[in-house]
């Protein structure tokens, strides 16, 4: 305080910012800074390993801050932040994920040399120079200080207390992830229409997010979500404000989780990503979402759930069943799993539903036993190729039992997972947030869940079946042998797939720990 | 609310929705930058009168004077010109599109409409303890909101590393020296051996975009500089009276 | 005059910008009527900062013109590069990714 | 009710007895070529642990009273969502109890075994690594306390079943038959879930003990849905009509996994479903009959489909599919029948482990072939397999004082007992098991020689004959030893409970009538199949039409034409119904759900605008919802 004048030290207090809480978050953005310097400073040459320390490093160091920054719950940081059980359990799981998605970025066996993504971004697709560039094994590095970047927006959102702290949270995950979808290495084309499309849409969605917020802000004259909570309690004129806010605020996030029908961008954005980054955006970008829509739902909304349940009810049926109708007929793998995703988020929505305490503990769980398995899936994607690169189409898959049975049975596990068979993380996730949802008597959702489970396993035993007992169509389809980063990253997708699927009360005790917000 | 707010707010409303619309119905993009600038002008003096003098300065200065900025130096580099065609390709687009527009415009200003404010509370006693807006705004920005400030350097951040991954081409070799040009140039067997005309050279115009006359009378199209070579036809009339017409044909190498 | 006059200017605006979006072909107008709809929601959140009598509204929309800063760079580093490939910014060309 | 108590002691080891194949599997399967030299041994050492630990078990649950003799062992709670919570944990009584030793002997001679019939094979690693995984899943299931345990290890069996019926991955036989195995298996799978879902629903719990303590208050439909559920079940994991199609292409699989799995254990485990379920079928008398009508219907099936066939594992497994109707008869016939059908069910498990290991033997000796027509005369150079099968044939068709005799007559007399039909039907079964069960032994071990040119068969060597001759020994004396006394009746009591049946008939009028029944059956088979030439190539179905003209009915052509072409009907029939009703249905729904699909798929058009008219159109949506909605 040396220097202010002893006037304005009595005018303007100094901001309170818990540093212990906030560290996780600190931590990884300077570690995204740390490997922006990287980028301009060391030579090329060096530039990988030092990426490879930084991330790790960062990540892990932010787990374990994470892990020593108390259980107090509170808001901190002025506000902004709520420091509660659902914050410090999805902060965690985005962490560990982004750990193992990031493994999957090491990666450069699958494609002796090289890794997944474009030498240079800029280079036009096809011409000598990208040409020469590939030749030269020239990689580019900056995809892990982005990758940073966005993981400190995914750690904010679903933590964080007032809209305007959401909505900088919002786009610190997006913007990231609109450069990285445009980032594949193969099939440039289709990646740079994936950043293309996921850019316009998103930043559209974050309009109405924003104008949401707004009307929001007119409503409750406060950002914060106690206090819109008090508002809403309180007030019986400008229903309009409200529901407008309500509305507009939900397409926003709707749009992020993937839910019908703001689900449109995300087949092709997924296909079109280089697949190690739709592993990392389909795994943490739903978990964030889903922290963030169910804080703003249960604390700021939560006095007027009878305006809003019926359609979030109707959006959460509406989605499980787009999700499995549009995967039923779909030959493209990475689409398939795309439809998968978005089935996921109306089984997650039903938890939403539930709204009680058990619903959230049952995302919180439905939200890791997704997560690794769709990292999983997606990673072994990344295994299977022909000559130009992923083999895409599911005839590539066929017979993949025979010539390779350990990556068919592993690519079965997190299937089966998904389509929530028991022994599995997915049955008991599933079985828990329809449990919630039936016991706050959401029984017709539930119902409708089930038939979409139905027709859910039914694509996903197809795939199954074309790899265990049909015979090879092409010869061109290969299996390559990952490097032990990717490896070891699928091995830990898979053991946390059986192991909450073998003992899922130690997941559901902790997510039960975990599942009350505070205000 | 003074009757001088009134007859302000309607200017500015009228020019506002104007602009908008102007930038929704121009052919050409850079019409509509131009367009929407007019509404973001608008809109800056709409804050000043709605007590937000910091905003309405940064209003135009971030807004009107980098963004805008921005987009007009992408429609540079992209070609000027260029302008959408009126024909709708997706069938039904147009018709569904303008249908749900205005459903969901009417639908939004009929929510809004549910509500009559009798009085503004106005900002003055919130500004006053700080003595004055710019205080005050900065009193929240960096108490309240400090995080999400600190946070949104990230995003600036992240927007610069983005710019240059998708845009910069590092130089993996060196630059080719200036006894290196001139060895290939006459190695080349299709280089001209001597200097390139500047454009205009010989023609009526001299202006950048009109190539230059060879001693022949044909027109050097390599003359005119790569970002103006549009691919319409371009046709000038000669100092001696002759009519040329330039075309650069379709991918040719701008 | 009733103050909710520029909500409803507002609530205009954001219309004109979502329609836009659906309307335009060029990326780069589809990016400004984005750009549009942030500026509309600016403006309430101005106009009910003035009406409440909190100065959040306006905190917010400085917020705003900051991440669309981010937002424009970004956007027009995508369409960049998209032009670069393709010689073209019209969106509709870019529909390789479909069922 | 039985009453049950914590483990404790030497009871507290139950979980030993999975952990110990389970961890077998894991080593063996997870470890890779390094485990290739000594996997086997470390397979077989882990179900002799096992087998160790049961008979451990079952010394100390002798050492009690008999009303105490039910153990739980609580491991660790699965699942707890408030309402609804599920504990792992094993339960030990009196009938799972002589499952595990079933399991765990019969397993531990056919890993033995199977150390001599894979030398040689480069997967014997793996297929050690499946086998154990299949003693550990089958021990699970009949260790389980609750419904919901005993599914797993029923997918688990199912699993380690598929896995193995297409080891043979070179074969293009296999493949299919593991994928009509794994479908036909999925129907009875729904069966299970629908049955669990039932009791959740019906009940709140599903622990064996909460169900049947429940279970009398339930309505009469509930329960007797619940035991068609659970019937259907049955009749998946049991080949069972008429769900039995995929038990002969199972026997695409080596020979040991269609002695341990197809005809000692996991085909039995619909009769322990029903046996363990015994509190539900006592109160559903429908259900119950049902169960009679399947049993009855399989018997004969079986029977005759046995008689068809001219591959020896497949003669053999349809009379698998036959003893295992008897069981499902028994079982259906409720406290009377319940003790007969798991003596049978354990006789059984050592005379067709033993009948399938000597085929084994057999097709060890012949360069694998399969066709009986091939052999012929085989008693000269394989005197022990001769011998072992000769006394589980014996067995099988009930020749006193063997196995057979004392285990499935008091079936036949039980069944005698419920209703005259019944029991005559059974009787019928007898003498068509005699037939078909002779015919093999002739057309095997008797006879002339009708090798390939290429066959030089030897007997086989002690790893696999050593448990040929064990298992011949179970064949003969367990009957007497279960029976005699009133033994397994006292043991079983506390579980099932048990009523002596009430026949008109007297024991030695239904023994005649049996024996009588089964001497017809031998005598049939020497008149076809001993003294005429039994053609090396089987007479196609043209050569019958113009041998039946010929009006040479009593020749090979009336066997044709009474077994046979039913054989034919009835496998036809069922894959008819396979393919069209269940497949049909199934991919009907898939048909209309996928043409919804392709329908729908139109508006994922790839234009950037067209989804951002959805997203305004959803918005806008969301308002009116919310305008209609929430005022």
């Amino acid at each position: 305080m040396m220097g202010l004048p002893a006037a304005t030290q009595g005018l303007f207090p100094v901001p309170q910012l818990e540093y212990q809480n906030l560290a996780p978050v600190l931590i990884v953005l300077v570690a995204a800074l740390l490997g922006v310097l990287v980028e301009a400073f060391l030579p090329r040459a060096a530039r990988f390993r030092a990426q490879l320390v930084v991330s790790f490093g960062g990540l892990l160091i932010a787990l374990a801050a994470l892990f020593f920054a108390g259980n107090t719950d509170g808001v901190i940081a002025e506000g902004a932040i709520a420091w509660d059980g659902p914050a410090r359990f999805l902060q965690g799981l985005i962490l560990v994920l982004s750990v193992v998605a990031f493994l999957l970025f090491t990666d450069r066996k699958i494609d002796p040399g090289r890794d997944a993504f474009a030498p240079r971004v800029s280079a036009i697709p096809g011409s000598a120079e990208e040409q020469s560039l590939t030749e030269k094994l020239v990689q580019q590095t900056e995809v892990y200080p982005l990758a940073l970047f966005s993981v400190s927006g995914m750690l904010l959102f679903p933590a964080a207390n007032d809209l305007l702290m959401m909505f900088v949270a919002l786009e610190v995950l997006s913007l990231p992830l609109y450069l990285l979808a445009g980032m594949a290495r193969r099939r440039r084309l289709l990646s740079q229409e994936a950043a293309l499309k996921y850019f316009l849409l998103g930043a559209y969605s974050s309009a109405f997010f924003l104008f949401g917020s707004a009307m929001i802000y007119g409503y409750a004259n406060s950002l914060r979500f106690s206090e819109i909570a008090a508002a809403t309690a309180s007030q019986s004129a400008s229903e309009g404000l409200l529901l407008v806010g309500i509305g507009l605020i939900s397409v926003g996030l709707l749009f992020k989780i993937g839910a019908a029908p703001f689900h449109e961008w995300t087949p092709d954005v997924y296909q079109g990503a280089p697949t190690v980054i739709t592993a990392f955006m389909a795994a943490t970008t739903k978990v964030a979402a889903f922290g963030a829509l169910v804080r703003i739902f249960y604390v700021a909304f939560g006095p007027v759930r009878e305006q809003w349940l019926p359609l979030i009810s109707v959006i959460s049926a509406l989605t499980m069943l787009v999700g499995v109708i549009f995967a039923l007929t779909q030959r493209e793998m990475k689409r398939m799993l795309a439809y998968s995703s978005i089935a996921h988020a109306g089984f997650l929505l039903t938890g939403v539903v539930a709204l009680s305490q058990k619903g959230v503990s049952a995302i919180l769980f439905y939200l890791v036993a997704y997560g690794f398995a769709t990292i999983g899936a997606f990673g072994i994607v990344t295994l299977v190729r022909d000559g130009a690169g992923e083999a895409s189409d599911l005839s590539a898959w066929a017979g993949l039992g025979k010539r390779s049975p350990g990556v068919a049975a592993l690519f079965s596990l997190f299937l089966l997972s998904m389509a929530g068979i028991p022994l599995t993380a997915g049955f008991p996730a599933k079985f828990a947030v329809f449990s919630a949802a039936s016991a706050s008597g959401a029984s017709w959702l539930v119902i409708v869940g089930v038939i979409a489970s139905a027709i859910a396993g039914f694509f996903y035993v197809r795939v199954i079946v074309l790899m265990f007992f049909t015979d090879p169509q092409d010869d061109n389809t290969t299996v390559a042998i990952p490097s032990l980063a990717t490896a070891i990253s699928l091995a830990v997708c898979a053991g946390v797939t059986i192991v909450l699927g073998v003992l899922p009360q130690i997941g559901l005790e902790v997510a039960d720990r975990a599942s009350l917000f505070i205000r | 609310m003074s009757a001088g707010e009134t007859f302000a707010f309607w200017v500015l409303a009228i020019l506002a929705v104007g602009g908008a619309i102007g930038m929704l119905l121009s052919r050409k993009a850079v019409h509509s930058a131009l367009w929407i600038a007019l509404t973001m002008v608008s809109l800056a003096v709409v804050y000043l009168i709605n007590a937000a003098p910091f905003l309405s300065m940064v209003q135009i200065i971030v807004y009107t004077g980098a963004v805008m900025m921005l987009f007009l130096f992408v429609l540079m580099l992209i070609g000027v010109d260029a302008a959408d065609s009126l024909v709708e390709t997706i069938k039904g687009q147009r018709l569904a599109a303008v249908l749900v527009g205005i459903g969901f415009g009417l639908l939004l200003l009929a929510g809004v409409g549910g509500l009559t404010v009798n009085e503004i509370k106005g900002l003055d006693a919130a500004t006053s303890q700080a003595g004055g807006n710019l205080e005050a705004v900065a009193q929240l920005i960096f108490g309240r909101y400090v995080l999400a400030f600190e946070v949104t350097s990230a995003l600036l951040i992240t927007a610069a590393v983005g710019a240059i991954v998708y845009t910069h081409r590092e130089r993996l070799v060196g630059k080719p020296t200036q006894a290196m040009i001139s060895r290939a140039r006459f190695t080349s067997v299709t280089a001209p051996r001597s200097p390139m005309p500047a454009p205009g050279v010989f023609a009526n115009h001299n202006a950048v975009d009109t190539p230059a006359l060879l001693p022949d009378g044909s027109p050097a199209l390599d003359s005119v500089p790569a970002p103006f070579q549009v691919e319409e036809a371009r046709t000038f009339t000669t100092a001696d009276g002759r009519v040329i017409t330039a075309v650069y044909p379709e991918g040719d190498d701008k | 005059m009733n103050p909710m006059n520029y909500i409803y200017l507002s609530a205009a605006l954001f219309s004109i910008g979502a329609f836009g979006v659906l309307f335009r072909r060029n990326a780069i107008v589809v990016f400004m009527c984005v750009e549009l709809m942030l500026n509309a929601a600016n403006l309430a959140f101005v106009a009910f900062a003035r009406i409440n009598g909190t100065l959040d509204g306006q905190v917010v929309a400085f917020f705003v013109m900051v991440v669309a800063a981010a937002e424009v760079v970004i956007g027009l580093a995508i369409i960049m590069s998209i032009f670069a490939t393709r010689r073209s910014a019209s969106i509709d060309e870019a529909n390789l990714l479909r069922s | 009710m039985e009453t049950i108590t914590a483990a404790s002691g030497t009871t507290s080891l139950t979980w030993l007895l999975i952990a110990l194949p389970l961890a077998g599997a894991v080593i063996l399967l997870g470890t890779g070529r390094v485990t290739n030299k000594w996997g086997h041994l470390l397979g077989v050492a882990t179900i002799a642990g096992s087998f160790g630990v049961a008979v451990a078990l079952w010394l100390s649950l002798l050492a009690k009273p008999s009303e105490d003799r039910a153990v739980r062992q609580f491991l660790f709670t699965w699942l707890d969502l408030g309402r609804f919570k599920v504990d792992v944990a094993l339960q030990l009584d009196q009938l799972s109890m002589a499952f595990v030793l079933l399991i765990t002997g019969v397993g531990l001679l056919i890993h033995v075994y199977a150390v001599g019939y894979m030398k040689g094979d480069d997967g014997r690693r793996r297929f050690f690594g499946y086998l154990n995984l299949f003693v550990a899943a089958m021990l699970l299931l009949v260790l389980a306390d609750s419904y919901v345990l005993l599914y797993v290890g029923w997918e688990g069996v199912g699993l380690a079943s598929y896995l193995l019926i297409g080891y043979y991955q070179t074969r293009d036989t296999a493949g299919p038959a593991a994928k009509k195995a794994f479908v036909v298996n999925r129907v009875g799978d729904i069966g299970m879930s629908v049955a669990i879902m039932l009791m959740f629903a019906a009940f709140g719990t599903v622990t064996f003990q909460g169900v049947f303590e429940a279970a009398p208050g339930a309505s009469s439909a509930m329960v007797n849905g619940i035991g068609f559920m659970l019937l259907l079940a049955a009749c998946g994991k049991s080949a069972q009509f008429p769900l039995q199609s995929w038990l002969l292409d199972a026997m695409e699989g080596p020979t040991p996994v269609s002695a341990l799995i197809h005809a000692a254990t996991m085909v039995t485990a619909g009769v322990y479903l029903i046996a363990r379920s015994n509190p539900i079928f006592d109160l559903a008398p429908t259900a119950q009959m049902a169960v009679i009508i399947v049993g009855l219907i399989t018997l004969l099936a079986g029977g005759i489909i046995a008689s068809a066939k001219d591959d020896i594992k497949k003669a053999l497994a349809g009379s698998t599919m036959s003893a295992i109707g008897y069981m499902m008869l028994a079982v259906g016939l409720g406290p009377t029948g319940y003790v007969f059908a798991i003596a049978f069910l354990l006789a059984h498990g050592f005379f067709k482990a033993g009948l399938f290991l000597g085929a084994g033997s057999v097709m060890h000796g012949m360069n694998d072939q399969v066709s009986m027509r091939r052999f012929g005369g085989l008693r000269s150079v394989m005197a022990i397999t001769t011998a072992t099968f000769g006394l589980g044939y014996l067995a099988i068709i009930g020749i006193p004082p063997l196995a057979g005799y004392f285990t499935k007559d008091l079936i036949i007399e039980s069944a005698l007992a419920r209703s005259p039909i019944i029991g005559g039907l059974a009787v019928i079964g007898a003498g068509l098991t005699a037939f078909y069960m002779s015919r093999i032994f002739f057309m095997t071990f008797i006879g002339k020689k009708r090798w390939t040119e290429d066959v030089h068969p030897h007997e086989s060597p002690w790893s696999m004959t050593v448990p040929m001759l064990v298992l011949a020994v179970g064949s003969v004396a367990s009957g007497y030893l279960l029976m005699r006394d009133y033994t397994l009746e006292k043991w079983l009591e506390p579980v099932t409970g048990f009523v002596e049946p009430e026949s008109s008939l007297s024991h030695v009028v239904v023994t005649s009538v049996t024996l009588t029944s089964v001497a017809v059956g031998i005598v049939a088979a020497i008149l076809l199949y001993l003294r005429r030439d039994v053609p090396e190539v089987a007479p196609s179905k043209v050569s019958f039409l113009v041998v039946a003209a010929r009006k040479d009915l009593f020749g090979d052509a009336f066997n044709e034409a009474v077994f046979m072409r039913p054989g034919q009907w009835l496998t036809r029939s069922l894959v008819w119904v396979d393919n069209k009703v269940i497949d049909g249905a199934v991919n009907g729904v898939a048909a209309s759900l996928g043409g919804l699909s392709a329908r729908a798929r139109r508006i994922q058009t790839g234009y950037t605008r067209s989804y951002s008219l959805v997203m305004l159109s959803g918005a806008l949506l969301v308002l009116v919802f919310l305008a209609i909605v929430g005022r």
